[in-house]
């Protein structure tokens, strides 16, 4: 037996936002902890995902939630679907109460979701969520952030006059829907805005290098840009704007360690910066929520998480990016309203050298 | 059959050639779509090369692993780990790192593959694997320093008279090559090992050093470009290698050379790494599709390997 | 001179037979620990996990006892995959017509191979190189963006075992038929793949056309010269290749009910094929070797990764240790080395 | 010639430019033992490859049994009755031997191969060529080269041919195994087979065949009855010149006292179960032969000697220093320098689908480089010195040396070791394949490394050569020296008897 569908509002829905107004809710029979909850990432070998790991061991740990956890197991399977599939199974199989999981694919659960549902097992989806409403899932809106980075890019051009021009539009992993999202995001303001904006897209697949190298490129062939829209690789973004010499200019991005440095070093020259990034810490979250659940809590079926973020107004050192950290750590990790306070430097920096 | 200089030469006359034809349809996409030819501008063709340079100085070690009729599959890692070895360090001592990671997994990979004699196809890939897993452990740890050292962004990214310097470093990477493969005894017993181990081991080559030697020289040739790559980058970070296996192998291809071994010129390889980062690049102007992508190239490798000529049947 | 069948056997097939050994050791431990073990669901999850590499490792079984590799079986099982997604639904008979058609594209894209190999006499590790990329492309253009609507009868009837195969059709008395009992509990994954072994592999072994595909591997010119059928062995066994690729593209496509065009996971698919083969006791030289073993070698593969999963091992070290396993189970090939006495040897 | 029943007419063939055959003429008859001789690279070979389908004429056609035919294939020939043994044998290594007997088509049942039939039928072919020894299901690989040929015979005979050709394909073949083959050819001519016989052996042409044909340059340039003429005279037509003595005279054997400290000295030599305690001196300006049966493990004591094999026992001195080369690197480069020449030329020797320059360098980097770099006008002279005083019959040094015929490109191999100037040069029947007139120059080569002081260790399958070339011939027999001959008892009785390990005079 899976979740029964209820109606609202759920539990503690600050921490736990339904992500619009006809989210379903659900409620899972209450069962006795402590739990046993498994982590099944795919892809490891970026920083992001090690970050994420660290996050959940971490969080794990934390006084709030360590009593209501008896085991953590954590895998990850690379991208290949059936071992991912495989591997939530098994959990299954094992007898552990919740799986929090990062999908390889939108697709293809219904099958780990049925066997989840008949041995009450909650399975939790975060970061890249499944095309499905069967499963409670926790993520933040990706269409929202591309709109957000867009609106802001729109409005800091008009801040200093510009009403048209080109606008470089970096994109992430083709055939990736949170690609796809930010994407349609971004490209919905600048339609409907007035201004005759022209659209280049280059391909960085969120990767640094391939960022700086399509970036530089596409400086090469068109000049100069507007402003420019990344989606992530935002260092690569800086780098190639840098080595290019070409003038600083109102960036979206990611939020990477190094690109929040460079906004606040050069933000008086004109690189006027928004930075919005996916969280490691949504596994926290996700932790959170699939704990909350198996209390027996009522929950949204598409739990919100807000997007963080940080222009060159409100950066500060120390308190949202860190200039003596490396850069390629992911900022942001507190969730405040869901009591997350795992600091980035907290789990980014056991090693005594990096810690003040 | 009989191979003629004109034989060997044919790939890399081909090769040049569909450069500039790559180089002229980009040209009349811009112009059709700008009005502007910024492909033909010495600005962005010594971009070109600058970025090539990393994809370039991979191609070069690998091509003396399938010279010898093996590869190396580790690639993506070795210049990864040895790129964020080599910040982590730092100051000084960051380049000297670099190039011992380099030299170790060569090292090893040469163990393997030579001594143990596990197929490369396997051994190389196993160790990649273990190097990923090292990264992961190591940044998993604690953080470790990943900002490239001065010396580093020199080399990847300040100009000698208006010539990248990463380019100086390629020519170099380059005439080390050319020396080693036409004018050392190493160089020709990679040849010899590559055509017919057995009869190259009777010959009196120290055969199992010449395999481990190559192997080196491909490893120590993607820790310089992890060098240059995080110099560019000014930074060292996971995966950052992962853009560059395939690519390499297909210049090294491209260039004339036998993936079987024994055969080929380094100035081959050379112009297939070119040929490979433009047309990486015009695709990317052209902002054409991942799918079109995908399959215009694997066409043009087909093609390309069509008119340089079948291979010989084997009748005996 | 003669020895016994038994010890023939063993001598000439070492690398399979250390491989069966490993497999087993690795299975019957791995079960021993795991809280449910030798449990039909454990089997059925552990057979899921494990048919699209089994297929793939048959799939590149082919092309390295020729001597050569397929790097694009990855791709093409991606891009049967996709179209499986798209084809593989509605009525019983569109269903099969679309099974069908997923499996003749996949043998279509190696028969292709086949010919460039053959015609345009381009090495096969580097013509499959570049065709894998055009099947990626393909598999892109089916599928831009993953989904897909696989019928979902069919998705739980054939990733469970033969009763829940026979319950959701309701044949054999939903289960319960006497002559079911014994065989319910088998992973229906298992079945197809040995069906596929037994239908497709085993007849083509013994044909002339199989034959001369370890001929060539072992001496082409001797394979010539002996007026075996080359080109069409060659073309067979890519295109066998291909067919087989395609049952694992089928089968993830049912498994998941979607098909993702994942090029990241269709070179890792390639590339632990690769890895199963040689697992399996399959020489990478060509001409020894066998599609069985490397069933084995991909069940090696698998049931390594399976451990993670019951042992408690640090997250951030488990790639390395994977990596390590990988080296040393392929470093067991070594120990034949180190017992050659003629150095010659060596350098087959 | 109605009753030939293959024939060509006006066959040409060409490979890049240079003539293989050109205008051809040729017929053969059935019930007859047909051979054809000439020189390395006469085209013999290429004659016989065209008729069985791996080459296409350029030129001219082919008829059988009177009707023109042509084969794409060598598939295509075996159905036509063609059957061909090649030079180069066309065994799987990776297959089993009832496998290969039955290659191309198997027995079969329910359309898949039938095995047990395939080792029945195995066993019989087996028989007929007397190899009841050869496991049916041993992988080719597992037995040595003579074994192989028989097997190969035994798959020829197989495909009931009409035209059987064995070209080299005896070879390696030992005394009692000739014999067989004889047997066999007589038996096929009298059921009306035509067979044609390449040998560079002069003495098994006499022995077995009644006709025939000499080619020279690509040219037919006569057919003729055996008996016709005498061997000096095919001789003459084979090389377009005399040939005189076909062995150097052999200098007068020498007092064991007066030849001083051996070179090479091996004590109990043994090795797993093939070499049991080997007993051998070779000194200074001494050719010393090894005699024996194939396979008694002359090959693996020449190996052993050249650091090839692992775990050998016993003790070894060579030049004054104990100890056997770890290596073949370590063997050419110590103060006293030993070289091999391996069995098989075409895996062992020669890097095929290199240039000639770079296989006549390959043991020889250390003495044409300046520092650690190669000195293009050292590598030059090398390469000239090296095709000149073997006398290399070569387009252009860069040519790939597969281009080469098998003469040579086994005198390739051999100007390879010159190049070192070795002390001990160890040879692996280093004539075989090689045609009268080279095989005499490999002869005299020999005799005068000797006379430089050399000390040469020689293998050969033939005993002609033993007999004419050396100074002593130790006869091996299962791993042992069981007879050691000198001056004039090296005779083929005595080498005959010792290989068979029967004692002469104690009968
Ligand atoms: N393929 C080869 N290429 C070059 N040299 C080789 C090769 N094989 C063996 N050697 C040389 O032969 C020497 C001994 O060979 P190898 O290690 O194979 O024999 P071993 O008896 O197992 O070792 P050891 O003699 O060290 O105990 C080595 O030092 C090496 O230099
Ligand atoms: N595949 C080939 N490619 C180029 N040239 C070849 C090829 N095969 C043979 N030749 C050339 O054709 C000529 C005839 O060669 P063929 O092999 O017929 O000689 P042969 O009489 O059999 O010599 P041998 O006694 O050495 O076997 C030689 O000059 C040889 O170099
Ligand atoms: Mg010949
Ligand atoms: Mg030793």
């Amino acid at each position: 037996a899976g979740p029964e569908t209820v109606s609202g509002p759920g539990v503690n829905p600050e921490c736990f936002a339904p992500w619009s107004a006809d989210t379903k809710f659900f409620q899972w029979e209450a069962k006795e902890g402590p739990y046993r909850v498994a982590i099944v990432n795919g892809f490891v070998g970026n920083t992001w995902r090690i970050q994420m790991i660290k996050t959940a061991k971490a969080y794990a740990e934390d006084p709030a939630i360590k009593d209501k956890i008896s085991e953590l197991k954590v895998v990850s399977t690379g991208t290949d679907a059936p071992a991912q599939l495989g591997a939530i199974e098994d959990f299954i199989n094992q007898g552990f109460d919740a799986i929090v999981t990062i999908a390889v694919s939108p697709d293809g659960f219904d099958r780990v979701i049925r066997l989840a549902d008949r041995n009450n097992v909650v399975l939790v989806p975060f970061d890249n969520v499944l095309d499905t409403d069967k499963v409670m899932q926790v993520n933040e809106d990706q269409l929202t952030m591309g709109r957000m980075w867009a609106e802001f890019a729109l409005e800091e051009l008009k801040a200093k006059g510009v009403t048209s021009g080109k606008i470089l539009e970096v994109r992430g992993l083709p055939g990736n829907s949170v690609d796809r999202d930010r994407s349609i995001g971004i490209n919905e303001v600048f339609e409907a805005d007035g201004g005759d904006w022209e659209m280049v897209s280059v391909v960085g697949n969120w990767d640094d290098g391939t960022t700086q190298k399509v970036v530089a490129d596409a400086i090469a062939v068109h000049g100069q840009f507007d402003a420019v829209v990344g989606q992530g690789g935002s260092n690569g973004v800086i780098q190639a704007l840098k080595d290019a010499g070409h003038p600083w200019v109102p960036v979206a991005g990611e939020s990477e360690n190094g690109y929040r440095k460079a906004i606040a070093q050069y933000s008086d020259e004109g690189l006027k910066g928004i930075s919005i990034g996916q969280s490691p810490g949504l596994v926290a979250i996700a932790m959170k929520a699939a704990v909350s659940a198996l209390e027996g809590n009522v929950m949204p079926q598409l739990i919100s998480v807000p997007l963080p973020v940080a222009t060159y107004k409100d950066l500060e050192d120390g308190k949202n990016f860190w200039s003596d950290l490396p850069d390629n750590f992911f900022t942001v990790n507190e969730f405040p309203p869901c009591g997350v306070n795992i600091s980035g430097p907290a789990i980014m920096a056991q090693d005594e050298s990096d810690v003040n | 059959m009989r191979i003629s200089v004109s034989n060997e030469n044919k790939p890399i006359l081909i090769a040049s050639f569909f450069i500039v034809v790559i180089l002229l349809a980009g040209t009349v996409y811009t112009l059709s779509t700008a009005g502007t030819a910024p492909l033909l501008s010495p600005k962005y063709l010594l971009q070109q090369l600058q970025t090539g340079s990393f994809l370039g100085i991979c191609a070069a070690g690998m091509m003396m692993v399938i010279l010898l009729g093996h590869i190396d599959l580790s690639i993506p890692w070795t210049l990864t780990a040895a790129a964020m070895t080599a910040t982590a360090v730092g100051g000084e001592m960051a380049l000297p790192t670099a190039l011992a990671v380099g030299i170790a997994v060569g090292m090893l990979n040469g163990f393997g593959v030579a001594f143990l004699r596990i197929p490369s196809m396997i051994f190389t890939l196993g160790v990649d694997t273990v190097l990923r897993g090292l990264m992961v452990a190591q940044t998993g740890g604690f953080a470790p320093q990943d900002t490239a050292t001065p010396l580093m962004l020199f080399l990847a990214k300040d100009r000698i008279l208006g010539i990248p310097v990463a380019l100086f470093v390629w020519a170099a990477v380059s005439v080390f090559v050319i020396v080693i493969l036409t004018r050392t005894g190493f160089g020709r017993s990679i040849y010899a090992t590559g055509s017919r181990e057995g009869a190259a081991y009777l010959s009196g080559i120290r055969t199992r050093f010449v395999t481990m030697g190559a192997f080196v020289m491909s490893g120590l040739c993607a820790s310089v470009a992890g060098v240059l790559l995080a110099g560019y980058s000014a930074k060292a970070y996971q995966g950052m290698g992962n853009a560059f296996l395939l690519p390499a192998i297909a210049a090294v291809v491209l260039g004339g050379t036998h993936i079987l071994g024994g055969r080929g010129r380094y100035i081959g390889t050379l112009i297939g790494a070119i040929l490979i980062v433009l047309l990486n690049s015009v695709l990317s102007i052209m902002q054409m599709p991942e799918a079109g992508r995908q399959i215009i190239y694997g066409t043009v490798i087909i093609a390309m390997l069509l008119v340089y000529g079948r291979n010989q049947r084997i009748t005996s | 001179m003669r020895q016994g069948r038994l010890t023939r056997w063993f001598f000439q097939n070492v690398g399979l037979a250390s491989a069966l050994l490993l497999f087993a050791v690795l299975f019957f431990s791995y079960n021993m620990m795991h809280p449910r073990g030798f449990s039909a669901a454990v089997a059925v999850q552990n057979a899921n996990e494990t048919a699209a590499i089994a297929f793939l490792a048959m799939a590149q079984t082919l092309p390295v006892l020729l001597g050569g590799l397929d790097l694009s079986v990855g791709a093409v099982m991606t891009l049967t995959n996709c179209i499986a997604s798209e084809l593989v639904n509605g009525s019983p008979a569109q269903i099969l017509l679309g099974v069908v058609a997923t499996l003749l594209s996949g043998a279509a894209f190696g028969l292709m191979n086949g010919l460039i190999v053959v015609y345009g006499r381009i090495q096969p590790i580097i013509a499959t190189l570049a065709t894998g990329a055009i099947a990626i492309g393909l598999a892109l253009l089916v599928r831009p963006k993953p989904g897909g609507a696989v019928d979902g009868d069919l998705g739980w009837a054939l990733t469970n075992s033969v009763w829940d195969f026979a319950d959701t059709y309701g044949i054999a008395g939903g289960g319960d038929a006497w002559w079911i009992r014994p065989f319910a509990d088998i992973p229906v994954p298992v079945i197809i793949v040995l069906l596929v072994t037994i239908l497709v592999w085993v007849p083509f072994r013994r044909s002339v056309t199989g034959r001369t595909v370890y001929a060539i591997g072992s001496a082409e010119g001797a394979a010539f010269m002996s007026g075996l059928p080359i080109d069409r062995a060659k073309i067979a066994a890519f295109t066998l290749g291909g067919f087989f690729a395609a049952c694992g593209g089928l089968y993830l496509a049912i498994q998941t009910s979607s098909g993702n065009a994942d090029i990241q996971q269709a070179g890792a698919y390639t590339l632990n094929s690769i890895a199963a083969v040689v697992l399996g006791g399959t020489s990478l030289l060509g001409g020894v070797g066998s599609a069985v073993g490397s069933l084995i070698g991909a069940g090696i593969l698998r049931v390594i990764s399976f451990y993670f999963r019951i042992l408690d091992i640090d997250p951030l070290l488990q790639p390395l240790i994977e990596g390590v396993v990988l080296l040393v189970a392929v470093s067991f090939g070594a120990i034949r080395t180190l017992r050659v006495k003629n150095k010659l040897d060596l350098f087959r | 010639m109605t009753d030939a029943i293959v024939e060509y007419r006006g066959i040409s063939k060409y490979f890049a430019g240079i003539r293989a055959l050109e205008n051809v003429d040729f017929a053969c008859k059935s019930g007859t033992v047909h051979a054809i001789l000439g020189e390395n690279g006469a085209g013999k070979s290429t004659l016989i490859k065209i008729m069985s389908g791996v080459f296409q004429p350029d030129s001219g056609e082919m008829l059988l049994g009177g009707k023109p035919v042509s084969f794409a294939t060598p598939q295509a020939a075996n159905e036509a009755g063609i059957v061909c043994m090649f030079q180069e044998l066309s065994l799987v290594p990776d297959l089993s031997v009832a496998d290969n007997i039955s290659i191309s088509s198997p027995p079969r049942r329910f359309g898949l191969i039938d095995r047990r039939a395939q080792v029945r039928r195995a066993e019989e072919l087996l028989a007929r060529v007397r190899c009841e020894d050869v496991d049916p299901n041993a992988m080719v690989r597992e037995l040595s080269l003579s074994r192989r040929q028989m097997v190969e015979i035994a798959k020829a005979l197989g495909k009931a041919p009409k035209v059987l050709i064995l070209d080299e394909a005896t070879s390696a073949l030992t005394a009692r195994d000739v014999r067989t083959v004889y047997d066999l050819l007589a038996e096929l001519k009298d059921s009306g087979v035509a067979s044609l016989f390449i040998s560079h052996r002069m003495h098994e042409v006499e022995a077995l065949c009644d006709t025939l044909s000499v080619f020279r340059n690509g040219q037919h340039i006569e057919t003729f009855a055996k008996g016709a003429k005498s061997e000096r005279e095919i001789v003459q037509l084979m090389i377009g010149r005399d040939v005189e003595a076909q062995f150097p005279p052999k200098p007068k054997p020498v007092a064991p006292e007066e030849l001083g400290d051996p070179l090479l000295k091996v004590r109990g030599l043994s090795w797993q179960n093939r070499l049991n305690g080997i007993e051998l001196t070779v000194h200074r300006g001494e050719i010393v032969g090894l005699g024996g049966l194939d396979g008694q493990g002359q090959k693996e004591l020449l190996l052993a000697l050249f650091g090839v094999l692992r775990d050998v026992e016993g003790e070894v001195v060579i030049g004054g220093r104990k100890g056997i080369p770890s290596s073949p690197a370590a063997a050419k480069t110590a103060a006293t320098k030993v070289a091999l020449v391996p069995e098989d030329r075409k895996t062992e020797g020669l890097m095929l689908g290199m240039p000639i320059a770079d296989n006549l360098l390959a043991s020889s980097f250390q003495r044409i480089s300046r520092g650690p770099f190669i000195d293009p006008a050292l590598s030059r002279q090398a390469i000239e010195d090296g095709i000149s005083r073997l006398q290399i019959k070569a387009g252009s040094a860069s040519d790939p040396v597969m281009t080469l015929s098998g003469g040579n490109q086994q005198k390739v191999v051999i100007a390879k070791w010159l190049m070192i100037d070795p002390d001990i040069i160890l040879l692996t029947d280093p004539t075989r394949g090689i045609d009268v007139g080279t095989k005499q120059e490999i002869y005299r080569l020999m005799r005068d490394l000797a006379n430089q002081g050399k000390a040469i260790l020689f293998y050969s399958s033939d005993y002609a050569e033993l007999i004419g070339c050396c100074d002593r011939v130790s006869v091996l027999y299962s791993g042992r020296i069981v007879a050691e001959k000198q001056g004039d008892d090296i005779t083929e009785e005595s080498l005959v008897a010792a290989s068979l390990n029967i004692d002469v005079e104690a009968a």
